[in-house]
């Protein structure tokens, strides 16, 4: 294997993703049922399925397949969770339009960019109890795995390991964004349903690159 | 699961077409799941789009027609519906005069038809925002992502479509929106969880003799789970933080008994007897009451109250003709 | 038992109170337990007065107002009221006109109107009743107390009060309401019990994944008990008998899909999405439709539909001004 | 004791109907829950209750006791079971307005008044599954009693025995008449609710003539 990513590890990424959500699609209504509305399994399900359908033409570049990936979501999930997902790849595209090879640093900044948008978009910071105490803290580990020369599937392990620790520590939390915030008190003691989904995508991304070894 | 349903995945779609076969004055896009008034928005009226998960009907759909709204984008169940369906109304719409958004404050709702406005700002159409935000059981709205928007949503949408149908231009329309949206406040409770179709289960369980106080429009928990109350004390605790919400003495006020979709107009009449009473001690002067299910969590056992403060204006549209298979006079 | 009460024995009384508090339209003489307009009866304008058991809100109280009921007799929950409150309420109506009883076929409210159509006429008060007995499920009336009254019951009230309010004298008006009664034809579906509040539990229990077909609108039992079916099925079970019962092509119609009180509004358009391709098909000529919670049996998940056959001029009535709290339109 | 009845064994008898279907209030409305509507016990409850607040005044005859009685219920029932126990109460009085003595022929006459009026209004007959299941074998037996000499307490005794079988004769018939008819072959298998509170009617009269005795 090289350190270079290629479309098609990245295609394997999202469909080892939307295999993941389908396999924890009750897991993730049932969390979502505790704290909100019982929907976060259905509306990730619905949009990666209907990612996935527009992938049967495989995408030309990285740029290409995040950009119809961040769309369909969009376009097809709604609530909380499309914009923002959406959102992330729709960021992610653009961060790899010139990076060649696709190596662990030019990934890592296309998290960052990607993650920075679901910031800009919801507002959430760490603590909050939503995907961002997932995603920030697998965003560092990225990054600290890459300046330490880590090839890109070891830092997705890295991403993956971080992102599930910052899933668990939603549990204690108040939530304060999301609809899990209504519940005031009654939102500490468990964990967040869009944490959850989005440790599924670090470890589908470390699953996808590890497979491409 | 006990419910109308054929696979749970087709409700929304399903239920579009029961719409559109019983309702010939409305006019229902399937593919963007839209629905419109049947006629085009005349030249130079302001349209007002809505939308939101469904679950909640009549809202918005019920409320798509002559003296409300010009349409609303609905989504999966208990779902915000995605920029692009929201865009879809937004530029059917559309009459060149404009158009304003009606968005309850839940974080999916905000997103999308933020995400919706900029693609049809994009596409030159002008849009102006409202987001209804009057739940007062939510009390630390400061640090978080606020007030949840329910039943003022339904009065605001009769009362601005009405200013709308009068030919007031946008600045005009969305200015008394705001007004509407800060005139309102809103108290549920629930009394069972509801069942989402796809989740196939009850959202919460709740043990035969307890409930729950301060719930939204989207079958989560609510603030407090509390033993199960009569009547008469379920009514004080929808009053009560109402009132103290409105800090000052309420004037002439519009108010909305809303049965959440499992409840029975008798019950929700024997809650109102109750419930008038405390309004008038408490110096609210009751101008229009609404009484039925206007704005629903599927089938979830419960009731909301909305207040809002209304000056002679909003009542004087409040009066005014609507035609709409949820709200029908004067026409 | 989760509902919006204090006493069960005080449901009705504290209902009405509510009912009053609610509706300024609507006197409520809370000693006899009926419901009127706030205005008497135009002097020669013929009064139409029905009744029942409490339970099925709107029905009755809900359809008094101009179009439409004069007033309405309030029993307890499913138990018709007495020849006293029919007789209260047919006094307070009458303008000297003359009053038709609207009655549903069940041998407590027959015997009881009939009680009070005795003392009326005793009183010098001009009676006449109509009696609905609209529901197909019943298959085998001619050797039993007939079928029960449902649906076509709003229908009557809504098309017979526009003709009353045009000024046509008794005569007119009942031989209108018998065509009407003779035109309409019902089948309900329940997929839970109700629970009555004096009881306290549910009539009867339902594994989840059976209901109930051919059910009234009083919790009892239907005609079968079978496996939960899709709401595609499930509309055929409603559309068939009543086709069939008709017999020959059904022309014109004007069609009723009532929720029974816990059944939420997207679930009834989605059943009436599978119930219209299903009308067509048998010829129905649909030109009327009106959906939602009409006619209920208090919590009851379920649903009832009900085809009236209708000519030009009951079309005519139908679309005749109504303003009532449970039909309004056209004024 | 003598074969004469007074007045006030007959609101005696009232008096004990009403304890009766209070105890079995919650047992009349299972059995109205099988095969209708879930009321027959509050009804009669609610209407005995309103007829008892009625006899703080003495009344001064059978005849005018059984008026009120009659009024009553039909002003304070409603459903089916108002009108009907209404009527029986109300054509009794009158067949009893000549009595003197009040004896067990007086009140069999009475008695077969009262359950002619059920008929004539209901329109049911003996096998519909209604009361006049428990009403009228009682009437047969009462009359035979009472041609063979019985006192009025024994022809009571009789008259509830009768009533009892009737009562139970009801379960395996398929109902005729009254909302249990819409059951059709499904109210096959229970009791019908009006036949026992006729039972329980019969058997208030025996216990009262038998405490007067
Ligand atoms: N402002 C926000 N910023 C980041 N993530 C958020 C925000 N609000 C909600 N979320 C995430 O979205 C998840 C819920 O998604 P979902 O259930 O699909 O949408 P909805 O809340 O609209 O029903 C939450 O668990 C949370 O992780
Ligand atoms: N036509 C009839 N003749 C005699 N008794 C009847 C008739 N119809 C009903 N009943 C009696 O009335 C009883 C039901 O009374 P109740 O439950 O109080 O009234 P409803 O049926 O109106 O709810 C039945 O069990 C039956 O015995
Ligand atoms: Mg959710
Ligand atoms: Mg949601
Ligand atoms: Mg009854
Ligand atoms: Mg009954």
């Amino acid at each position: 294997m090289s350190a270079a990513v290629t479309t098609s590890d990245l295609v394997a990424w999202i469909r080892a993703f939307r295999d993941a959500v389908h396999q924890q699609k009750d897991e993730l209504t049932r969390l979502d049922s505790e704290i909100g509305d019982a929907d976060h399994g259905s509306n990730m399900a619905r949009g990666l399925d209907a990612v996935i359908a527009k992938l049967d033409v495989a995408p030309a570049s990285p740029t290409e397949l995040f950009k119809t990936v961040g769309m369909t979501l969009v376009s097809t999930v709604g609530g909380a969770s499309g914009p923002l997902y959406g959102t992330l790849f729709l960021r992610m595209g653009p961060a790899l339009a010139e990076a060649d090879p696709v190596d662990a640093a030019a990934l890592g900044a296309a998290l960052r960019a990607g993650v920075e948008g679901v910031i800009a978009r919801g507002k959430a910071e760490v603590g909050d109890k939503t995907m961002i105490d997932a995603l920030s803290p697998a965003l560092e580990a990225w990054d600290s795995a890459a300046r330490d020369g880590a090839s890109p599937a070891a830092a997705a392990g890295a991403a993956a390991e971080a992102a599930a620790r910052g899933r668990d520590a939603t549990e204690p939390l108040v939530a304060r964004k999301g609809r899990a915030s209504y519940l005031g008190e009654r939102s500490a003691g468990h964990l967040d349903p869009g944490a959850a989904s989005a440790t599924l995508l670090l470890e589908a991304l470390r699953d996808a690159l590890a497979a491409a070894e | 699961m006990k419910k109308f349903v054929n696979d749970p995945a087709d409700v929304l779609a399903e239920a579009l077409r029961g719409i559109q076969a019983a309702h010939p004055d409305l006019r229902v896009d399937a593919e963007n799941r839209v629905i419109l008034r049947a006629e085009p928005t005349r030249a130079g009226k302001v349209a007002l789009v809505s939308g939101g998960g469904s679950g909640h009907e009549p809202m918005h759909g019920g409320f798509v027609g002559r003296g409300m709204l010009d349409a609303a984008a609905a989504g999966e169940v208990f779902t915000s519906p995605t920029p692009d369906q929201v865009l879809a109304a937004t530029q059917a719409a559309d009459s060149g005069a404009g158009v304003l958004h009606i968005v309850k404050n839940y974080t999916g709702d905000v997103l999308n038809f933020e995400m919706a406005a900029e693609l049809a700002a994009a596409e030159g159409v002008q849009v102006e925002s409202v987001v209804v935000a009057d739940d007062v059981a939510v009390t630390d709205s400061t640090w978080t992502a606020g007030r949840r928007g329910t039943g003022t949503t339904v009065i605001l949408e009769k009362i601005v479509g009405a200013l709308a149908e009068e030919g007031a231009d946008l600045a005009a329309v969305a200015a008394l929106a705001r007004r509407v949206s800060e005139a309102g406040r809103s108290m549920g409770v629930a009394l069972t969880s509801c069942t989402v179709p796809a989740a196939g289960r009850p959202t919460f369980e709740l043990p035969d003799d307890e409930m729950e106080v301060g719930v939204g429009i989207h079958g989560e928990p609510g603030r407090s789970r509390v033993k199960l109350a009569s009547a008469r004390e379920i009514a004080k605790l929808m009053v009560d933080p109402i009132v103290h919400d409105f800090g000052d003495a309420v004037g002439p006020a519009i108010v909305l008994l809303s049965g959440l979709g499992g409840t029975p107009l008798i019950e929700q009449y024997l809650l109102y007897g109750e419930i008038a009473p405390l309004l008038a001690d408490a110096g609210v002067d009751v101008q229009r009451v609404l009484i039925g299910d206007y704005i629903t969590s599927l089938d979830m056992a419960g009731a909301s109250l909305t207040v809002v403060e209304a000056d002679d204006e909003m009542l004087r549209l409040w009066d005014a003709p609507v035609v709409t298979p949820g709200l029908r006079w004067g026409a």
